[in-house]
């Protein structure tokens, strides 16, 4: 139990969380849902992400107190994963927007939102 | 050891939702459930130390992205109506 | 049935390639080199308190860039996908009821939560927070104006015109750093200032304001084109 | 220069300024673009220039005032300079193209077009994993966004199937560079290779995350139908994009990351690419939609890259050479191919037939699919080349197996397209209407497409050593199309004659003997030629071509320049023969069993060349291993063009529908060609042996078969070019079998039979179509009694059948004379039989052939018919005055061949004195016999006349018929099925059992196709599967377990 921390407990939350938003993507008929389940693969992913960045028992990578500004490498977790978290959100964020407009529009087309029903192009 | 017990805590009840998001026949609670993945992950996010992916996760994953959910969900369903 | 067995045979696959790296991780005693030197050096070659905030803005500044415009293309892409025929046609969308509670709610919560945004996107260099944090805080205010009111004063034109103005900035802040600096994006045009100011880390928080504000727009832009198609049928 | 930052910069900047624009400015907000596109062209073409003219340096792009690995930066290299251009140009052309579509969208998406580039730019520059990803993010979501230029319930489906794709790919690409940064720290590409990664299970897995996103960005087989469904959905200027542009970003990619894969997981990426490459060429066969081809066709393309780039540790130095020609020929081609299907707008390519009313847009048409298909002089000519010459020095033959099936299904679907567009019927009167700027894009890409291709053969070694200036000569016709048909035809027949007088002392021997039958013959048929009138457009620039390509067979000096002339010989005759009518079909199994030969040539040479410093030819004298493959590969591949049994069914309709002057051509003098190789093989290679037994015994038996089937068939013919063309079947097992013999004579016999059968075939086919050409029929039931309307004709065709049957006194006999004794002198009786009954059965087809059309009662429609046009008889006449010469001195045509064989086989030879020819068994003298022949004729003919001088002349229409019409009136004709006793008797022989096998296999492969695109049924979600699926299978087999 010792050796267990947080990080492995959100590495392997945010795999089950892939996993799971797989699952639905290819289970799912729906078009909502299966973008829903997107956003959960997505989730998932940024949780992995997060989690190898961290270091047991170190701060947050802002200095604002002076004791952090010495010897800072020592005393905080790493802020690289962080900012390709950030940059993973947002783009997320954009794909799902447009999966979103997309879905609309399909439905605008054949008033319904089963992907099976969007066979047209095929062979 | 409380910080694992409550990630662990909180790790059950992400994977709840998903799945709930998942399965749930209604979209509606699928797309909340989703959202509140996200933010419950955000808490995840503070208890890692990364205050800033936390505050993006909660303000864009569970707050913009839910809400574009239901306007193109509402927009949808208007949409059925004017077909019937 | 069949089907779905055969799925779930491809997920446990997938799970089990999953548990392999899971299996194979070893939680890290220390920083990688490149973090190190962040860690160490952030504070003198960037001068931003955060460091998230200076991995963002400086030493991976194109990815931020670069997610700037993927936001950009989604909206723009949103903007011509949802373009209808009818565009020409300015009629006004039917007035329908709306909560005045709402309403008079949304009045005074959406300049409180506009200050809020853009605090959290001027202070992005010394607490957590930043320009997309603080622009997707913006736009959720916008939102509200526009669930809540029944003719929201937003301008499109205005939007757009913020939305380009702080990207070109973005740009040409990026261009003025080869010019006047060590390379495209460097922050140090001009001097960095008192470390943990609202002041310092050199052009990082004109950078984050910007984003901030381009990243508002955008989302609202999103949002507002959704809009305009509801109110077109 | 131009710092390549500014390319990104500008981007941008011009991207996001473009939202300031008010409403209703979309010309200006496209005006922008294209000139930021330009702008990033001329950037990078002006740093490729340098690197190409001045080797400067890699040039190092730095962001922020740090190195790396603590910030991103980008490389300006060669390759990046490359690539980049390609990429802008595409976007710049593409852009011009697509000009009216983006404006009529609205500004945003010409925002959308310039940060697919600009995504695209970073993609191929960046030196850091993570940025990689979110500038392949922008280009995907870029794509997303143009595929639904027109919103159609079609192209929403397809876009939302790419994102969601996409989306999965992306994510898994993230999980890997996570991982990769969680163990070494960095994600700086270069600096990953530097720590020399351990090969720990976590690490190969990430390695394995981020090598299969990759991949799968390049839409492997099956997990593409994604990429496959946005190729057919979106319009054709996007189609370009996503081809060219994004497809060419994404091998560069897999070129940059291959180094951090393992050795195996190459390997498993090579294999990948090539099933991709043969099973998405397989299943474009079935496809009818062009677009949807055309996406089938770049998907396998990539895939032959993606093969190539995984073997490199194979392949070795020349990997590069090969990725950027077969890259550039793909780049030019598919972007010009989806361009002209966007002018089409045709949805089957069975309605292409409509490109005809476009001449420049035809044109175009053909380079790029003759680029795309990997013909000469297009780049991808010399990176297959090189491709399966270095597959074969590594001993990968499965390799090269593999992928020259995928080529050749490629060929069937390219030809049969072309075949469509030149021949089927227009469905209306609707004329195609090209705007300008949708023409400059193509005029350009199809220009660079040839300077590519001089480019990249100035690159290679050998390639550089071509002789050009025939098929310069040739191109140079396409210029002057708008001239009337006999200036052409002059400048043709001057050009030729120019050529031969500067060159043929330098033919020696066997050589010259061919270079006499390819370039005379050609200039002798090229008379016939003035008979046209008019312009007769795309005739000239492909006869040039075709004899180029035999000339430069008769020059090769390497491998490479005869596998050259051979295909560019395969090109011209192509449009020769699909220039006749009803030839659709013919011209494309034509051209399959010509470029299923030319493969198997190229195998060999391939082959051959194992294990040697140089592709001379001479290396063919010197093999050490495989010797009998590498002669059983290319005997067959030369038999294609000889049109051996089995390999025949292409010649009968390509030879008789062709036009009057090209049969002869075609016949008489491109049959040679296999020939030629042939005897070049057995030159270099000598007797070849499976087990115990000779190749030349085989090839004997092949030949017997070959001559009695031919023979045969050309008995039962009613179409008298037909009849023709299978005589030359016939003809063609005799020269193999003289060749198989291994002996002087027989060898003497079958050289000197070729220059005879090259002459007497020349004879009767222009006679016969200048027959045709005016009773407008080739049924010879239809004919009759022209003798008196045609006399000149009929003498042509009573000498050529004279010597076709080698009946003395002409100079078939002394042929026939020889063989036998050769025969004789090998004791192989029971051919040597087998060849003597199908003797006779020459005389039966040529006694039909004379006796139904010219003799015999004339029939009404034929009473105010004329003689032959004069100058289709022309050439007739000046073959019969050498006929005479050569049937009076047959030491002047035999003499000469027998002492250039006398260095190969000094055993046996014939020899001379005066015009007598004594051989071990007996004597024969060419003049005397002449002498005694005409003798005995003319006392016959003087006795007849004679006996008929009483005779009564009685009109012609002296008869009547009983009541009733019957229901086929020619059954009634005497000359219809006029063999119908000898048919009952040994036609069970001639049943099309060959034709049926081939339609079978085609059958076959067809429904193979049809099976395997069921895979792609259209769902997105079976999409998704595959790709899930896809990445389990492979780690799998990649990792042999979990």
């Amino acid at each position: 139990m010792q050796n267990i921390g947080i990080e492995q407990i959100s590495l392997a939350v945010g795999f089950i969380l892939l996993l799971l938003g797989i699952w639905g993507m290819i289970s799912q008929k729906n078009i909502l849902k299966i973008i829903v389940s997107f956003t959960i693969f997505e989730t998932g992913i940024n949780v992995i992400l997060v989690a190898i960045g961290y270091i047991r028992n170190k701060t947050a990578p802002i200095l604002d107190s002076p004791e952090l500004q010495t010897d800072t490498a020592e005393k905080i977790v790493d802020p690289l994963p962080q900012a390709l978290v950030l940059t993973s959100i947002v783009i997320g964020l954009g794909v799902t927007a447009l999966l979103l407009v997309y879905a609309l529009k399909m439905y605008k087309q054949k008033k319904t939102l089963l992907i099976n029903d969007y066979k047209d192009t095929k062979w | 050891m409380i910080w694992i017990i409550i990630s662990v805590v909180l790790g059950v009840v992400m994977i709840t939702m998903s799945v709930i998001s998942i399965h749930h026949k209604k979209i509606t609670i699928a797309i909340l459930s989703a959202g509140g993945v996200s933010l419950i992950a955000s808490i995840l996010y503070l208890l890692m130390a990364a205050p800033d992916v936390a505050l993006t996760e909660a303000a864009i994953g569970s707050g913009l992205t839910t809400f574009i959910f239901f306007y193109v969900l509402n927009k949808i369903k208007k949409q059925k109506h004017v077909k019937e | 049935m069949l089907r779905n067995s055969l799925l779930i045979l491809l997920i446990l696959g997938l799970a089990a390639i999953m548990y392999n790296l899971y299996a194979e991780f070893t939680p890290k005693e220390k920083l990688g080199f490149v973090a190190e030197h962040y860690a160490n050096n952030g504070k003198d070659e960037v001068g931003a308190a955060n460091l998230v905030t200076a991995v963002v803005v400086t030493y991976r500044g194109l990815d931020t860039l670069g997610e700037v415009s993927i936001l950009f293309l989604t909206a723009a892409i949103i903007g011509f996908f949802l373009k209808t025929k009818s565009s020409n046609n300015h009629a006004l969308p039917k007035v329908k009821r709306y909560s005045e509670i709402l309403g008079t709610g949304a009045k005074i919560l959406v300049p409180i939560i506009v200050l809020l945004g853009t605090y959290v996107f001027i202070n992005g260099h010394l607490t957590p927070g930043g320009g997309f944090q603080g622009g997707a805080i913006i736009a959720s205010a916008f939102v509200l104006m526009l669930i809540a009111l029944p003719r929201p004063a937003i301008n499109h034109r205005v939007l757009s015109i913020i939305e380009s103005l702080s990207g070109v900035s973005f740009v040409i802040i990026g261009l003025l750093g080869i010019v006047l600096a060590g390379g495209f994006l460097d922050n140090q045009i001009i001097g960095l200032g008192t470390f943990g100011t609202i002041l310092s880390a050199g052009t990082v928080p004109i950078i984050y304001i910007l984003v901030g504000l381009k990243v508002g727009t955008e989302l609202t832009g999103i949002i507002r084109n959704l809009k305009e198609i509801q109110n077109e049928e | 220069m131009v710092n390549p930052i500014y390319i990104i910069a500008v981007f941008l900047g011009i991207a996001f300024s473009i939202g300031l624009l008010r409403k209703n400015t979309e010309t200006f907000a496209g005006i922008l673009s294209l000139l930021t596109l330009g702008f990033a062209s001329i950037v990078s073409a002006q740093w490729f220039y340098s690197f190409v003219t001045a080797d400067i340096e890699t040039f190092q792009i730095f962001t922020t005032a740090f190195k790396p690995p603590f910030s991103i930066n980008l490389m300006m290299g060669k390759d990046e300079a490359l690539f980049t251009l390609m990429i802008n140009a595409i976007g710049l052309f593409g852009g011009l193209y697509m000009f009216d579509k983006l404006k009529k969208a609205g500004k945003n998406s010409f925002i959308a077009l310039l940060m697919l580039i600009m995504g695209l730019n970073v993609v191929v520059m960046t030196r850091d994993l993570f940025n990689l990803f979110v500038f392949l993010e922008i280009s995907s979501i870029a794509v997303a966004g143009l595929v639904i230029l027109t919103q159609t319930t079609k192209s929403i489906s397809a876009g939302f199937k790419y994102m969601i794709a996409t989306g999965i790919i992306a994510g898994i690409l993230l999980i890997g560079i996570a991982f990769i940064y969680s163990y070494t720290g960095t994600l700086n590409i270069d600096f990953i290779l530097v720590q020399n990664l351990e090969a720990t299970k976590g690490i190969s897995i990430a390695v394995f995350f981020i090598m299969i996103a990759i991949v799968l960005e390049l839409k492997p087989f099956p997990a593409n139908g994604w990429g496959l469904d946005v190729y057919s959905s979106a319009q054709s200027g996007v189609g370009a994009l996503l081809s060219s542009a994004y497809a060419t970003a994404s091998i560069y990619v897999l070129m940059k990351l291959l180094p951090l894969a393992p050795e195996n997981l190459q390997f498993f990426i090579a294999t990948i690419g090539i099933i991709t490459f043969v099973f998405s060429n397989l299943m474009a066969l079935k496809q009818d939609n062009p677009k949807r081809m055309l996406g089938y066709s770049s998907v396998a393309q990539i895939g032959l890259l993606t093969a190539v780039i995984g073997l490199s540790s194979v392949i070795g130095s020349y990997t590069y050479f090969i990725v950027i020609s077969i890259l550039i020929s793909h780049f030019l081609a598919k972007a010009g191919l989806f361009w002209i299907s966007g002018i089409i707008k045709q949805d089957s390519i069975k309605n292409w037939s409509i490109l005809r009313t476009n001449k420049i847009l035809l044109v175009l048409f053909g380079i790029f699919i003759f680029s795309l298909a990997g013909l000469p002089p297009f780049p991808s000519f010399f990176g297959k080349w090189e491709l399966v010459m270095q597959l074969a020095e590594t001993k990968n033959f499965i390799w090269i197996f593999a992928i020259l099936i995928g080529s050749f299904f490629e060929i069937v679907f390219m030809f049969r397209w072309l075949g469509y567009a030149i021949k089927l019927d227009m469905p209306n009167n609707e004329k195609i209407k090209v705007k300008l700027h949708q023409l400059i894009p193509l005029l350009f890409f199809a220009a660079t497409t040839f300077i590519a291709g001089y480019y990249i053969s100035s690159e290679h070694k050998y390639a550089s050593l071509i002789n050009y200036l025939p098929l310069a000569v040739a191109l140079g016709f396409a210029f002057i199309e708008f001239l009337p048909a006999f200036i052409k035809n002059t400048l043709a027949i001057a050009a030729m004659a120019a050529y031969y007088y500067f060159n043929y002392e330098s033919y020696t021997d066997i050589q010259g003997v061919f270079a006499a039958i390819f370039i005379i013959g050609g200039i002798l048929t090229l008379i016939a030629g003035y008979a046209y009138k008019g312009k007769r457009q795309g005739f000239y620039p492909f006869a040039l071509m075709m004899f180029a390509g035999l000339i430069g067979l008769v020059e090769a000096t390497t491998t490479l320049e005869f596998f050259f002339a051979w295909e560019l010989m395969t090109i011209g005759s192509y449009f020769l023969i699909l220039r006749g009518k009803k030839s659709i079909k013919h011209a494309l199994s034509y051209m399959l069993f010509s470029m299923g030969g030319a493969y198997l040539i190229l195998a060999g040479f391939g082959m051959a060349a194992i294990g040697k410093s140089d592709i001379s030819l001479n290396i063919l004298s010197n093999v050490e291993l495989y010797a009998p493959w590498i002669f059983g590969l290319l005997a067959i591949g030369f038999m294609t063009k000889t049109a051996s049994i089995g390999l025949h069914i292409w010649l009968p309709g390509a030879h008789a529908e062709a036009e009057a002057d090209v049969s002869p051509m075609v016949s008489a003098i491109l049959l040679k060609a296999g020939v030629f190789g042939l005897i070049m093989l057995f030159l270099a290679m000598g007797e070849q042996f499976i087990g115990n037994i000779s190749f030349a015994y085989i090839l004997s038996w092949v030949a017997v078969i070959t001559a009695l089937m031919g023979n045969l068939m050309a008995a039962f013919q009613e179409d008298a070019k037909k009849l023709l063309a299978y005589s030359s079947i016939g003809a063609l097992g005799y020269v193999l079998f003289g060749l198989s013999l291994m002996s002087h004579l027989g060898w003497l016999t079958a050289v000197s039979f070729s220059v005879t059968h090259f002459m007497f075939k020349a004879l009767l086919f222009l006679a016969i179509g200048g027959v045709v050409w005016r009773v407008k029929t080739k049924d010879m039931y239809k004919m009759g009694g022209l003798i008196k309307k045609m006399p000149f004709s009929f003498i042509s065709v009573l000498i050529g059948i004279i010597v076709l049957a080698g009946v003395p006194p002409l100079t078939g006999f002394a042929g026939k004379w020889l063989f036998f004794q050769a025969v004789v002198e090998k004791q192989w009786f029971l051919q040597g039989a087998i060849l003597f009954f199908s003797g006779i059965i020459t005389f039966l087809y040529c006694f039909r052939l004379i006796h139904t059309i010219f003799l015999g009662q004339p029939k009404d429609e034929h009473r105010n018919i004329k003689e032959a046009p004069f100058w289709i008889l022309v050439p007739q006449y000046l073959i019969l005055l050498v006929i005479m010469l050569f049937s009076m001195l047959p030491n002047s045509l035999l003499k000469p061949i027998g002492e250039m064989l006398l260095p190969y086989f000094p055993n046996g030879a014939i020899t001379w004195d005066g015009q007598m020819a004594t051989t071990a068994l007996g004597y024969w003298n060419g003049k005397i016999v002449m002498f005694i022949v005409i003798g005995i004729f003319a006392v016959v003919l003087a006795w007849l006349l004679f006996m008929n001088r009483k005779a009564k002349k009685v009109k012609q229409f002296n008869i009547g018929y009983a009541a009733e019409r019957p229901f086929l009136p020619e059954t009634t004709h005497f000359a219809y099925n006029f063999f119908a006793p000898y048919q009952k008797a040994v036609g069970f022989l001639v049943a099309p059992g060959i034709t049926n096998f081939w339609q079978r296999v085609d059958e076959g492969v067809h429904s193979v196709s049809d099976k395997f695109t069921k895979i792609y049924n259209g769902n997105g979600q079976s999409y998704l599967i595959h790709i899930v699926a896809f990445i389990l299978v492979i780690y799998l087999i990649s990792f042999g377990g979990f």
